[in-house]
């Protein structure tokens, strides 16, 4: 993360106070990030919570609650050996019982897991072999492993707490983190109290106690953009989220506020579009859409240059993302002869194209939950622009469960759908043949359906391969084939915005997943 | 008038806008005496009596307007509120508006003790139960935790008495105190104000009624038109008129006039022949054993009577006697528990209304406030062509000459074709009302209380087209009111009724002349009489 | 109802027929028409309400959303009185155990919150104009149809209809000519209330994203759009705004000088 | 009727009404598409899997035939075994005792708020002159046609962002309920004195208030005394139906002040197709509309008597 605290500098930390938190996305049903696993409880979760590894400065994966790790010659099995003297916030203490107890957990069907789940998909057996070391085996080397374990989705939580029921452990999860869980008032907040007993697992020369600086921090949900941010110029919070880009450029310009941009690791921001459904089981049809839209001047006027325009299917921040500009320049003579070529030659009256009797017509189910306003107005503009070369879109605003039905009943043409993992394996979960197979859980994660076997065989290799240069060249060649396929249109980062009133200090620090963690942060008066 | 007067007004005149209510009128109320103010409605009686409280809504002006020794032409409402209900109370026209229907009417009365005496709570009750009491309200605790909706008229009456009263006055206005009251009521409460005035206070009465003020007045002021056309003691105005329109008025009062004498000036004369009834003819209207109670309340029992063809049979009785009760089941809006009503002969009640729709027309009724039976989206032609179409419609022209005729008949001017009831006189209504009725050429008409709400010119004008019309079409009237002298007037018979029970019936002259029943004595004795 | 006003309410509502069935007269260009170049412009020449995020002109975009707006609230009053009218005759005519059952029913529905109602309806029907008319519709029917049932059971023991019966008129007659007529009278002023009250309900349902979906220049939805900028483009949300206090002003107001006149009647 | 007869007859409508909306929703959602054993597993997009759906579907005894299921719908309603709820796992009573109160607050606290607001503005035409009267007219006329959402993000705007006075989210404190409560109270003060405008200026000028002023009592005293207490019938009688309307107001003012509450929780039940929180909700809130029609209706007996009777 880059935090802009503008006096971190001269300010000396100061112990005590509560932290008001006010978060835009909806109420977790669950504290426990295994269960489900979305960001907003990456978000949370992030203060009581830590995982075994982490991701350092420069993006390197680090160990955390772990000390050491290892992997045997194949790549079947991942020895990790953890920190000793680490204690849950419940008493017990930190052993390797907890990671066979937690991983398993994961796999538990009636978790109901899913991107901790998928995680661990390849670990097939977990062997404690002493008190503090264990073995994970696996069904094929995954050069991801440690990446997928940084993330807060498959944090380390106490084994006893795991074996209460779950709406119980829902309520109150226990791990190890700078803070716990003491109370969830539903609807009003979640309130955390600082560990007294937290150990820090790697030492901090900066540090002389291990101790969080604030007593606690009040996690609130204010839904309503405006009204956060009101709240927050009032005083009456500290931080927000989901800053929304105008305010992020008017706070940007008034040093009163500090800004905290951490764009989220793994998939870029992008529309995907359904290969398996007419009419984008045409590739002709799916270049025509994207050369169509002209999605730059959007960004710049709606997100007031907060971010920048991606041509990639990864985040900025992963480090082996490729990007190509050319694939994605607005053309809209070329949409209008690929479509002509595609045999959606004729328009109806209303000026949209039509073949054999139908319409060129596609839905656009959006969540109301993951996209912004901002985003909202942008793919309107899409609509409007494709509307020029003869496509009818037809953008259906859906609250987050409606959305995945639309989702699960291949509902649609086109989607936004954020994925959030540590690393480039993501592209493995969104574009391998295999997440078009709806698990027995129902849910897939390849929305734009691409079926390609060659790009499958890539996919496996670059994440059974132990040679990084290697796993460099074989990524970049699936992202080729995906980008070149039209299946997707890169948008922007997975926005991350925070923002701060100015008495808040030592914003900046973040997990794997650029989860903001308040260990460092302190309030002045 | 030797004594010094109370109020004091010299050239008074109330105007609203550029229209003039009051013209220089000049007057005094005098300790001990009661002045009268008599005249038409709309003369200007009211606002005269409201701009002696800084009350009139309109712009005031006079050489002299003194209440009390003050000159009450620059008082500050803080200084009237001390006059108002202390000094001088007035007894509002309208008792059934004039008690507010959400409150007890022990608060109203005590609310005028709230203000200007700063009693204690429960010695303010007292005072309130006494005053009550001193117009002899009957079960005074109770009443005073009743609203006025649930009061009996002449209670109403009483209770509006007894607030002014409460704050002691000197001065009593009383606004047609006793219109609209039944005779024993109205002596009861004449008998009231003259106890005041023999109390040393001074009484300005107002009445549209010369008859009801004869009793109790020492001195007359007739208005008209804002003026005060001619005052004087009330011997000289009675007994010695000056001015026409007070003649006008003496002869408006029908109490003693025989059937057919006309009581208005300006009505046509009585000339057209009573038209042959064949005798051995049905009646037209017979009532056997008619009975309905209301739950445990019996408001009929067991009345029967028989009106002839082309006569009048005037029923009468106190409030509450069951009269409208009687006419509702003559004309089959309500089910009787017992008994029957024949109409030409024929069945009529109780039946199925689709078996007597055929005789409907045969019988037309006459409310007291017409205003409210006729539907308010119809103008007056609109009326009379519903009800001549048989309500298929009610622009027809084919109806445009009967309309005509109806409208001529009841002496009303075809100008008013296009108005809407809300835009008539009272006088006007009431015409409009009995040219509806008259549309089928019924052989019968019910009036209940026809004249009730009229002043006694307007009425004489009515009860005189009535007249005519029964000498022109032989119509025959059941005729109903409290007002005794109305019905000496009107009826051929009068059936006299008492707590549901017909107590007395007979020709008139023999029911007026020689009551056998005490109660009819005790309303007879009631009765004011000029003649 | 004064000349003046009743003149003032004609140009009112002859603007807004002109606005919903003709509004490329005012406003020639298209509501849909987006220039992100030109976004977040504040009103001036070029742009009389300005343009909101995505450059679209905001003076068009009110203009064209007359219609759906309108036609909401005009659509959903006319169900909701059609329903009231026939429940509330029914109740007031018919015997007391069958007057009762539709009583409880009328209750039944006022009892459910109206948004729970609307939801569900939205629920099963997705989002869109028609389900919010039906929504809206079918939570003012209750109140509408109670007034309908107490004007006519008053005009049932009227001394008017008793007139009429004295002179010989049937059931029929009595209903068509004297108890409909006069008891809708009264109605008139609520309807035109009622009417400012749909569209700002429709409002609200597009506000929680169960209205029209996007593009739509319907106002509620403008609306719900602009809150998000209200502090750094306040005439996004203001002009919608202003467009359904408008609206809903005015119709109170003709409702009250129609309510006046009935009353006087 | 005396007393004790109007309130029986008022609890027995009141059951009546209750089974009536209990049925309502039944039916309701079992219209809406989707499988409610999705819903409990975690709405449609749920990553369930088909035997833990069987196994939710018989739990929830959505395997049986309807015409059972309703039977045992309205057993447990009948024994106020309102369930747990699908999304937030907990039993719905224990939820709703937790948002309830706050919604009641709020919405309470509005209607007086709105009470009182009415009654000033009323009182304030009594005494102004022509051109302040006219004002006050468009002022509520147009304080009746804004939009809650809408009025809540300009009050925001206005006393938290620019003004800094009030809070704009709920902090627990007396001052954080001004907002939402005054953004609830305007819409409905503007309608209620449009209520009371005409019965108030007809009780003013009334002959029973021309005897009160003639018996001494000065103008104020009579619009305390008489004014309003004919001012207050019509709106009163609608007053059951503002509290109603309060309810669904208070979703939107709860979203925008993010406040815990009814409305919210609707919200939420409502999308994630919760069918006990949906029916606990519906309930609730009919038996709370119940509650204050009949206080609405005891306080209109006992202002008018004769009136309340029909
Ligand atoms: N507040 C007012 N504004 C305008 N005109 C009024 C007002 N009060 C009375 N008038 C007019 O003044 C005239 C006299 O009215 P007033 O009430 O004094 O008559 P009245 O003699 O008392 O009649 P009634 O016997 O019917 O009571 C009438 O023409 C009436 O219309
Ligand atoms: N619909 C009704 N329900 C209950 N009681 C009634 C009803 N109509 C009349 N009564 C009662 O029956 C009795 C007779 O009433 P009715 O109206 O016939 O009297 P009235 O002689 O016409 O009196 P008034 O001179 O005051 O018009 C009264 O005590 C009245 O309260
Ligand atoms: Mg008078
Ligand atoms: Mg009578």
């Amino acid at each position: 993360g880059t935090g802009s605290d503008p006096a971190a500098q001269e300010v000396q930390p100061v112990s005590g106070g509560t932290l008001v938190y006010a978060s835009g996305d909806a109420e977790p049903a669950c504290l426990d990030p295994h269960v489900g696993g979305n960001y907003p409880q990456a978000l949370v979760a992030s203060q009581y919570l830590e995982s075994l590894f982490t991701k350092d400065e420069d993006g390197k994966i680090i160990p955390w609650l772990a000390e050491s790790t290892e992997v045997s010659e194949d790549g079947l099995a991942r020895t990790i050996t953890l920190r000793e003297g680490i204690s849950f916030t419940d008493g017990t203490k930190l052993t390797a019982e907890a990671i066979k107890a937690n991983i398993e957990h994961l796999q538990d069907p009636n978790t109901a897991s899913s991107t901790g789940y998928l995680a661990v998909g390849k670990v097939v057996d977990i062997e404690v072999i002493d008190e503090l070391t264990a073995k994970l085996k696996l069904s094929a080397p995954d050069n991801a492993l440690l990446e997928s374990l940084s993330m807060p989705w498959t944090a380390i939580e106490s084994p006893k707490a795991l074996e209460r029921d779950q709406a119980t452990n829902c309520a109150s999860p226990v791990g190890t983190g700078p803070f716990k869980v003491e109370s969830w008032e539903h609807q009003q907040a979640v309130n955390l109290v600082r560990n007294e007993d937290y150990v820090l697992p790697v030492e901090n020369a900066e540090r002389t106690d291990d101790l969080a600086y604030l007593d606690a921090i009040t996690w609130r949900f204010i839904p309503e953009a405006a009204t956060r941010y009101a709240a927050l110029q009032s005083g009456e919070v500290d931080v927000i989220d989901n800053a929304q880009p105008d305010t992020i450029a008017t706070a940007s310009k008034d040093d009163a506020l500090g800004h905290l941009d951490a764009p989220r690791p793994g998939a870029s921001n992008r529309i995907e579009l359904n290969s398996a459904k007419a009419p984008f089981d045409d590739q002709r049809v799916r270049e025509a859409f994207i050369r169509s839209v002209d999605a730059n001047a959007g960004i710049s006027s709606l997100f007031f240059d907060t971010t920048k325009r991606s041509y990639s299917l990864l985040s900025s921040v992963e480090p082996l993302g490729y990007s190509d500009e050319s694939l994605f320049t607005t053309d809209v003579a070329k949409a209008n002869a690929l479509l002509d070529e595609a045999g959606w030659s004729e328009r109806d009256a209303e000026g949209y194209r039509v073949k054999d009797g139908k319409r060129l017509s596609l839905t656009f189910p959006v969540s109301t939950n993951q996209s912004v306003p901002a985003e909202q107005s942008l793919f309107e503009q899409f609509q409007a622009q494709a509307k020029a070369v003869g496509f009818e879109v037809k953008i259906e605003l859906l609250d987050l469960s409606s959305w995945y039905g639309a989702l699960a009943k291949h509902e649609y043409n086109l989607v936004s759908a954020p994925y959030t993992k540590v690393g480039p394996s993501v592209l493995r979960i969104l574009y391998h043949s295999n997440s078009t197979v709806p698990a027995p859980s129902g849910y897939f994660a390849n929305n734009a359906q691409v079926k390609d076997e060659k790009l499958d065989e890539i996919l496996t290799q670059a994440e059974e391969t132990s040679d990084e240069a290697e796993r460099a060249k074989l990524y970049e060649q699936a992202q080729k084939i995906v980008l070149e396929g039209y299946y997707v249109l890169p948008l922007y980062d997975q926005q991350n915005h925070f923002l701060y009133g100015k008495n808040v200090h030592g914003v900046g620090a973040t997990t794997a997943v650029s989860s903001p963690i308040y260990y460092d942060t302190f309030i002045t008066k | 008038m030797s004594e010094q007067a109370m109020i004091t007004v010299r050239d008074l005149s109330v105007s609203f806008g550029t229209t003039a209510a009051v013209k220089n009128i000049s007057f005094t109320v005098v300790p001990g005496r009661c002045l009268a103010l008599v005249g038409e409605s709309g003369s200007g009686k009211s606002v005269t009596a409201r701009s002696l409280l800084g009350l009139s809504g309109g712009t005031v002006s006079a050489t002299e307007l003194s209440v009390c020794g003050q000159n009450a032409l620059a008082l500050p409402d803080r200084s009237w509120q001390q006059i108002r209900g202390n000094s001088v109370s007035m007894i509002l026209q309208d008792a059934l508006m004039a008690l507010d229907p959400l409150r007890p009417v022990g608060r109203e009365i005590g609310d005028a003790l709230k203000v200007h005496a700063k009693l204690p709570k429960s010695e303010r009750t007292q005072r309130v139960l006494q005053v009550l009491e001193s117009v002899r309200m009957p079960e005074p605790e109770r009443r005073a935790k009743q609203r006025s909706t649930e009061l009996s008229g002449g209670m109403r009456q009483r209770a509006l008495i007894a607030q002014a009263l409460a704050g002691n006055p000197q001065v009593v206005i009383a606004d047609e105190a006793t219109t609209a009251l039944d005779s024993a009521l109205t002596a009861l409460v004449l008998s009231q104000l003259r106890e005041l005035k023999e109390q040393g206070r001074g009484v300005l009465m107002i009445s549209h009624d010369l008859a009801q003020v004869a009793h109790l007045a020492d001195d007359i002021a007739v208005m008209r038109h804002g003026e005060i056309v001619e005052a004087g003691t009330t011997e000289q105005i009675l007994g010695n008129p000056q001015h026409e329109y007070t003649r006008q008025l003496l002869r408006a009062v029908p109490s003693g006039v025989p059937r057919f004498t006309a009581l208005s000036a300006a009505s046509k004369p009585l000339t057209a022949p009573l038209p042959n009834q064949p005798v051995d003819a049905d009646p037209a209207l017979s009532v056997t054993q008619l009975s309905k109670a209301f739950g445990k309340h019996q408001a009929v029992e067991e009345i029967s009577f028989e009106l002839p063809r082309g006569k009048t049979l005037g029923i009468v009785g106190e409030s509450g006697s069951g009269k409208t009760t009687t006419a509702r089941m003559v004309l089959g809006l309500q089910m009787p528990d017992d008994g029957r009503v024949q109409l030409l002969g024929e069945h009529f009640a109780p039946a199925h209304e689709s078996q007597r729709r055929m005789l409907r027309e045969q019988m037309g009724a006459i409310y007291q406030n017409p205003l409210g039976s006729f539907d308010p989206r119809y103008s007056v032609g609109q009326l009379l062509t519903d009800a001549l179409s048989r309500g298929t419609s009610k622009r027809a022209a084919e109806y445009r000459k009967t309309v005509a005729e109806l409208l001529e008949q009841v002496e009303l001017s075809t100008d008013l074709l296009g108005r809407n009831p809300r835009e008539l006189s009272g006088g006007q209504r009431q015409r409009l009302a009995i040219a509806r009725a008259l549309a089928p050429k019924p052989s019968v008409l019910v009036l209940d209380e026809p004249v009730s709400a009229l002043d006694v010119s307007i009425q004489a004008t009515v009860l005189d087209l009535l007249d005519r019309i029964q000498l022109e079409t032989g119509t025959s009237y059941l005729f109903i009111s409290h007002d005794l002298s109305v019905i000496e007037h009107m009826s051929d018979a009068v059936a006299v009724m008492n707590q549901g029970r017909i107590i007395e019936q007979g020709a008139t002259a023999q029911v007026f002349g020689a009551p056998q029943q005490e109660y009819t004595k005790l309303l007879l004795s009631a009765m004011p009489r000029l003649r | 109802m004064s000349r003046t006003a009743r003149v003032l309410c004609a140009a009112f509502i002859a603007l807004w027929l002109l606005i919903a069935l003709a509004p490329s007269v005012l406003a020639p260009g298209d509501p849909l028409a987006i220039n992100p170049v030109e976004a977040f412009q504040k009103p001036g020449a070029a742009h009389l309400f300005g343009t909101d995020e995505s450059g679209r002109d905001i003076y068009t975009r009110v203009i064209h959303g007359a219609r759906d707006s309108l036609s909401i609230g005009l659509a959903a009053t006319g169900l909701g009185m059609g329903l009231a009218i026939i429940l509330g005759t029914v109740a007031a005519l018919s015997p007391r155990w069958c007057d009762e059952i539709i009583l409880r029913v009328l209750e039944a529905l006022y009892a459910i919150p109206s948004l729970l109602m609307a939801l569900l309806i939205i629920a099963f029907t997705g989002p869109g104009v028609g389900p919010a008319i039906v929504a809206v519709g079918l939570s003012t029917a209750p109140g509408y149809a109670r007034l309908v049932r107490s004007q006519i059971r008053l005009l049932k023991n009227s001394e008017m209809l008793e007139a009429a019966t004295v002179l010989g008129r049937g059931t029929w007659l009595l209903v068509r000519n004297h108890l409909v007529p006069n008891a809708l009278k009264p109605l008139l002023a609520l309807v035109t209330l009622g009417i400012g009250q749909a569209v700002i309900w429709a409002a609200a349902l597009s506000f929680l994203g169960l209205g029209t979906p996007p593009p739509a220049p319907e106002w509620g939805a403008m609306l719900s759009a602009g809150r998000t900028y209200l502090h750094f483009a306040w005439w996004m949300s203001l002009f919608p705004g202003l467009a359904i206090v408008f609206v809903a002003a005015g119709a109170t107001m003709i409702g009250r000088a129609l309510g006046a006149k009935a009353r006087a009647l | 009727m005396g007393t004790i007869a109007w309130a029986g007859r008022k609890a027995g409508g009141a059951l009546v009404v209750l089974w009536l909306v209990a049925t309502t929703i039944f039916i309701a959602i079992r219209l809406i598409p989707g499988d409610p054993a999705e819903a409990i597993m975690g709405g449609p997009g749920s990553q369930a899997s088909a035997e833990a759906l069987a196994a939710a579907r018989a739990e929830y005894g959505l395997d049986q035939p309807l015409a059972l299921q309703y039977l045992m719908y309205l057993g447990k309603l009948a024994t106020l075994d309102f369930g747990t709820s699908y999304s937030l796992k907990q039993p719905v009573t224990q939820i709703m005792g937790e948002v309830l109160p706050n919604t009641l607050w709020l919405s309470l606290l509005a209607l007086g708020a709105a009470w009182l607001l009415a009654l000033c503005f009323s009182a304030l035409a009594m005494r102004v002159n022509r051109v302040g009267a006219v004002i006050g007219n468009i002022l509520e006329i147009i304080a009746a046609a804004v939009p809650h959402f809408w009025l809540g993000a300009v009050l925001i705007m206005l006393f938290s962002s620019v003004l800094g006075w009030l809070p704009a989210v709920d902090n627990g404190t007396a001052k954080g309920l001004a907002l939402p409560v005054l953004t609830l109270a305007l819409p409905l003060a503007g309608f209620l004195t449009q209520l009371m405008r005409d019965s108030l200026s007809e009780a003013m000028s009334s002959q029973f208030a021309l005897a009160a002023r003639a018996r001494g009592e000065s103008k104020l005293a009579v619009f305390w005394r008489h004014g309003l207490r004919h001012a207050a019938l019509p709106a009163l009688s609608l007053t059951g139906w503002a509290f109603s309307s309060l309810l669904s107001g208070a979703v939107v003012v709860e979203a925008i002040f993010a406040r815990p509450g009814l409305g919210r929780s609707l919200l939420s039940a409502v999308l994630a197709r919760d069918i006990p929180m949906v029916t606990g909700i519906a309930l609730f809130s009919a038996l709370v509309y119940i509650v204050v029609m009949a206080i609405t209706e005891g306080i209109e007996r006992a202002i008018n008597p004769a009136g309340a009777s029909s």
